[in-house]
């Protein structure tokens, strides 16, 4: 058994250019421009010079797709547990609190009601900044939560992802979200709701075993790399140079997973002609 | 370890029986509990050794894989092949059979046995997305004509390969699950090795989630743990020790409903007794379920997944 | 030529209203046909150039193509793209947008228009396994949310391609009619250039089949009959009048149940009044439907498939 | 226009081992091996020293596989009209009459019910030996009729396959008795009635794309040609070498299209086999 292959669901670190950069961050990684905060955030942290996309939080994502003053936040209160007195160099407890501190947030992912252009909808945001957007007990019953919502109040949901995978410092129990997701997805697909799903960079591992590729609909930003396993690994396993867009939105289309890849500028208006067809069907 | 986790099942049993945690199915959680109460044998917390071998006799190179069971279990047994779009991936094997009177499908992860030819033919149980399509052709198959699923988990994980990611790898296990969940038959999970993360959740989506003495089931390998969190692959024993796959702490935190006992020594001792054991478990599980019709099936197995987590707030 | 067309249609109809055949679906049978007989226009039978102007029409490579009539008729359209396996197939357009104030689903057989570049980027509008795939996808959602299906047919045929045999095209094609005959929603099939056998017909197992003046609908090109029953590719106008794959023999067989008129000289010569036209029939088709449930629709359907074939016994 | 691209359904010629030998019919295009008459049929027609498969009759199928004296036929009076009054260099008329004489058979499928090793079953067995084994109205008629007796039964259907593809001279009516036989089968599967698709060589073009494929289990004797298109319109189309077994069982079969290759002398013990598990689940 000496030269097992690791087959994590959970790559291994934060992918190239989402934080690995010692740049400052409003510094395009790909074409070096520089931004002025304000500049930056009226132009949807796109890159006005190459395109390239920034990654976007969980309140100004919320910002920029609802209808101002539109949304409300549901589950505000949930918390992790420490179902495993995790430990590694440090306590799960205080990798949490420190999340909390950095990011403001409760954990990884938003969730509440709102409407897009006039059209109402249940929304999940996740937020890669919280622990690298993983998926743990929180996220999971907050997904799970939307989807019941979504049921009850007849609307569609939709899910802008953002995640490195399981957070694996709740063991088992992070594993056990992924079925739990995929199971309120199946509700809302028994009771016709609409579900669309939207990939932002980067969303990996234990977010596309789950409800991530489950949309009626799924459509990503421009360059989000969208794979299950992570290119590291891979090569890893495979000892060759894998091709360049490798597990990029880019490829996934090419190879069929994609429904569309959507700049962010035409995020809003796209999910607003979604839910107006969706809509119109019923 | 009884004494620490009958303590802490009647713990969470008793908080259970005061709370109406919204969709939660409490009251088959309860019956879980009170089940799992009642399966509990005595001993103490698990040392990392102990956890360790758990590992070590997850992954041993004789422990008996899907098709020793199936040779064991089932009679008339058919295999079906091929995704009918590009392949016929042998790392899942799948087909109908008799078991205990009844036609049942089968679906399973298979390692090769033997040499590294037979080991590579097997993609060491790793499956790729066709086979997870493959198994869910199977699936529809046994929902349309009534057969109960067994599926049998025995997988390091997903395969790792760029084939398997350009070709869907993470879409094709969670439209598994999602087939999983659909169906209208009494479906029955056994961990029977190792239990790794997506490639085995991809099956373990079912009425009912067994887990053999000394299998394992986690969202991580140790060794992948390790080099995350420790950044060390070496700290494997470590990482398996702090986020315990083995058997008796995943019933514990409810993820499985009953371990399945194996013979002294681990299953690669007695392929026959362990087979039998396993049987006997299946068919208990299918029995319990025998009683609840199509919509019943699909609301429990969809309301006993709807309960994992562990939430502060 | 409606005089002979009028006659066996009124033959026809004569002795199905004496006739019961089992699951023929006769009622149905006798519906269409009187709506045929209304449709149908004064003139003589076809000679060997009017039907094989049909062919050259059909095939015309200016004439208007799936996405020419989607922008015309559809509002707020989005093109749904990808088989979630292995790719997403040129050749075969899909998507969902706004028809007459509804939502619908169209899936189109799509060419490329002008140079040799944008033809082979479309493969000639012949669709490889992968593009029946991703079809019966975007049918599938259309069915969940009560969105009409309408096709546009308009392929040579199945792609004859090593990879699409390898893939299954005998398989997809037989899978996208079986999606189609389980839709619970309207479906509306428009031959809308060519017609071409397996490759069409996947697209058009529909609860009303259209066919627009000039387009064609065989089981077999031209061509192909002439080289397998004259030995001589070259006797295809020969072919063609001895099977007539046009419009007004394929209304008189009961195999379309209405001809959409062109503009004079052709949907070539202008665009939008095709557009128009082929609007208002896929409507009315649309209305017909639209009193009929889920159930009621899939037994229309296979009722209508039913019926087709001339048995002598 | 100039140089169009064929596709059609059907395959130009009898396939390489059906027929195009001028070998005496019961010597093993294969090997060379030949067989007395009554040796070859006591060896179901599998060459003894080979394992080639030989055609085996509609009539003599029946016999291989079904018990003795059960087997019942059905529409046995259905014949071909001819609704094009076609005629290429002979009529259509003249080629029907002329398969009957030669084949004794009313059209290319026999339909009936019977018993394999006492299970009961609906059956349907083709015979390439009738203008190719072609699909036209009374295939068609035969197997949607099959489909509907299967589910007033509730017993399988088994149907053994043999056909080059549509038969063109009924045109488009032909083409009709695809989708005509696919929802025949729709109509099984709702009725939850068990379908067994024996593909037998060759079983190519409109037989594929319709009913053939769409078996609950599917099956295929070794060496079958079981292609859309044949490998001769293929070839042309890309002008390149085709891989040796293009199209065959045994490529099927890797390429995840069949369920398993059956050899001949195992074909009814794995159909008995298929039917008492369809039957102890109901
Ligand atoms: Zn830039
Ligand atoms: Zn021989």
């Amino acid at each position: 058994m000496a030269s097992r292959i690791d087959v994590s669901i959970e790559h291994k670190h934060a992918p190239p250019d989402a934080g690995a950069s010692k740049k400052h961050p409003n510094t395009c990684p790909k074409c070096n421009s520089h931004y002025r905060e304000d500049e930056l955030a009226a132009n949807l942290r796109v890159c006005a010079q190459c395109g390239y996309h920034y990654p976007v939080g969980a309140l100004e994502r919320i910002e920029q797709l609802l209808d101002p003053g539109s949304f409300i936040e549901e589950a505000a209160d949930l918390r992790s547990a420490d179902p495993l007195s995790f430990f590694d160099l440090r306590s799960y407890k205080e990798r949490i609190a420190e999340a909390e501190l950095k990011t403001g947030l409760g954990d990884a992912m938003l969730m509440g009601q709102g409407k897009i252009e006039g059209n109402n909808c249940q929304l999940t945001v996740m937020d890669f900044s919280f622990m690298a957007g993983s998926m743990g007990s929180v996220v999971g019953e907050k997904f799970a939560r939307a989807c019941e919502r979504a049921i009850e109040r007849d609307v569609p949901l939709v899910s802008v992802n953002a995640s490195g995978g399981a957070r694996m410092q709740e063991g088992i129990l992070s594993l056990m979200q992924v079925p739990k997701t995929v199971c309120a997805v199946e509700n809302m697909r028994d009771a016709h709701i609409p579900f669309i799903s939207v990939l932002t960079h980067p969303t990996t591992a234990g977010l596309l075993a789950s409800f991530a590729t489950l949309g009626d609909v799924t459509i990503a930003e421009p360059g989000t790399l969208m794979c299950f396993t992570g290119p590291r690994v891979v090569q890893q396993t495979v000892r060759e140079d894998l091709p360049e867009d490798f597990g990029r939105a880019e490829s996934n289309y090419r190879f069929g997973h994609l429904d569309a890849i959507v700049q962010r500028r035409e995020l809003k208006s796209t999910l607003a002609k979604l839910l107006r067809l969706f809509d119109h069907g019923r | 370890m009884a004494g620490e986790l009958e303590l802490r099942l009647r713990d969470r049993l008793a908080k259970l029986k005061q709370l109406h945690l919204p969709g939660a199915g409490v009251s088959d959680e309860v019956r879980r509990i009170e089940h799992q109460l009642a399966e509990v044998d005595t001993g103490d917390e698990r040392s990392e050794d102990e956890i360790w071998r758990s590992v070590e006799f997850a992954r041993h190179p004789d422990r008996p894989y899907t098709l020793d069971y199936v040779e064991r279990l089932v009679a008339d047994w058919i295999e079906l092949h091929g995704d009918r779009a590009r392949m016929d991936d042998p790392a899942i094997v799948s087909g109908l059979g008799s078991f205990a009177g009844r036609t049942v499908a089968v679906i399973g992860h298979q390692k090769g046995r033997g040499d590294a030819v037979q080991r590579v033919k097997r993609n060491f149980g790793m499956s790729n997305p066709e086979g997870y399509r493959k198994a869910m052709r199977v699936m529809e198959i046994a929902d349309r004509h009534g057969f109960p699923v067994i599926t049998l988990v025995d997988t390091p994980g997903a395969y790792p390969g760029v084939a398997a990611e350009q070709h869907g790898q993470g879409g094709a296990l969670a439209a598994s699950q999602a087939a999983m969940a659909r169906l209208k038959v009494p479906t029955v999970a056994c961990v029977i090795g190792e239990g790794g993360s997506g490639g085995a959740i991809a099956f373990a989506l079912a009425n009912r989630v067994l887990m053999q003495q000394f299998a394992i089931y986690s969202v991580i390998s140790p060794e992948g743990c390790a080099s995350i969190l420790w950044r060390d692959a070496g700290q494997a024993r470590k990482a398996a020790a702090a986020f315990r796959p083995d058997a008796v702490h995943c019933l514990e935190l409810g993820v499985i409903d009953s371990i399945i006992p194996e013979p002294e020594g681990g299953a690669h001792t007695n392929f026959d007794e362990a087979a039998k054991l396993l049987g006997q478990s299946i068919r208990a599980a299918l029995g319990e379920l025998g009683k609840m019709n199509g919509e019943e099936l699909r609301r429990d197995r969809r309301n006993r997944f709807r309960s994992h987590g562990v939430i502060a707030s």
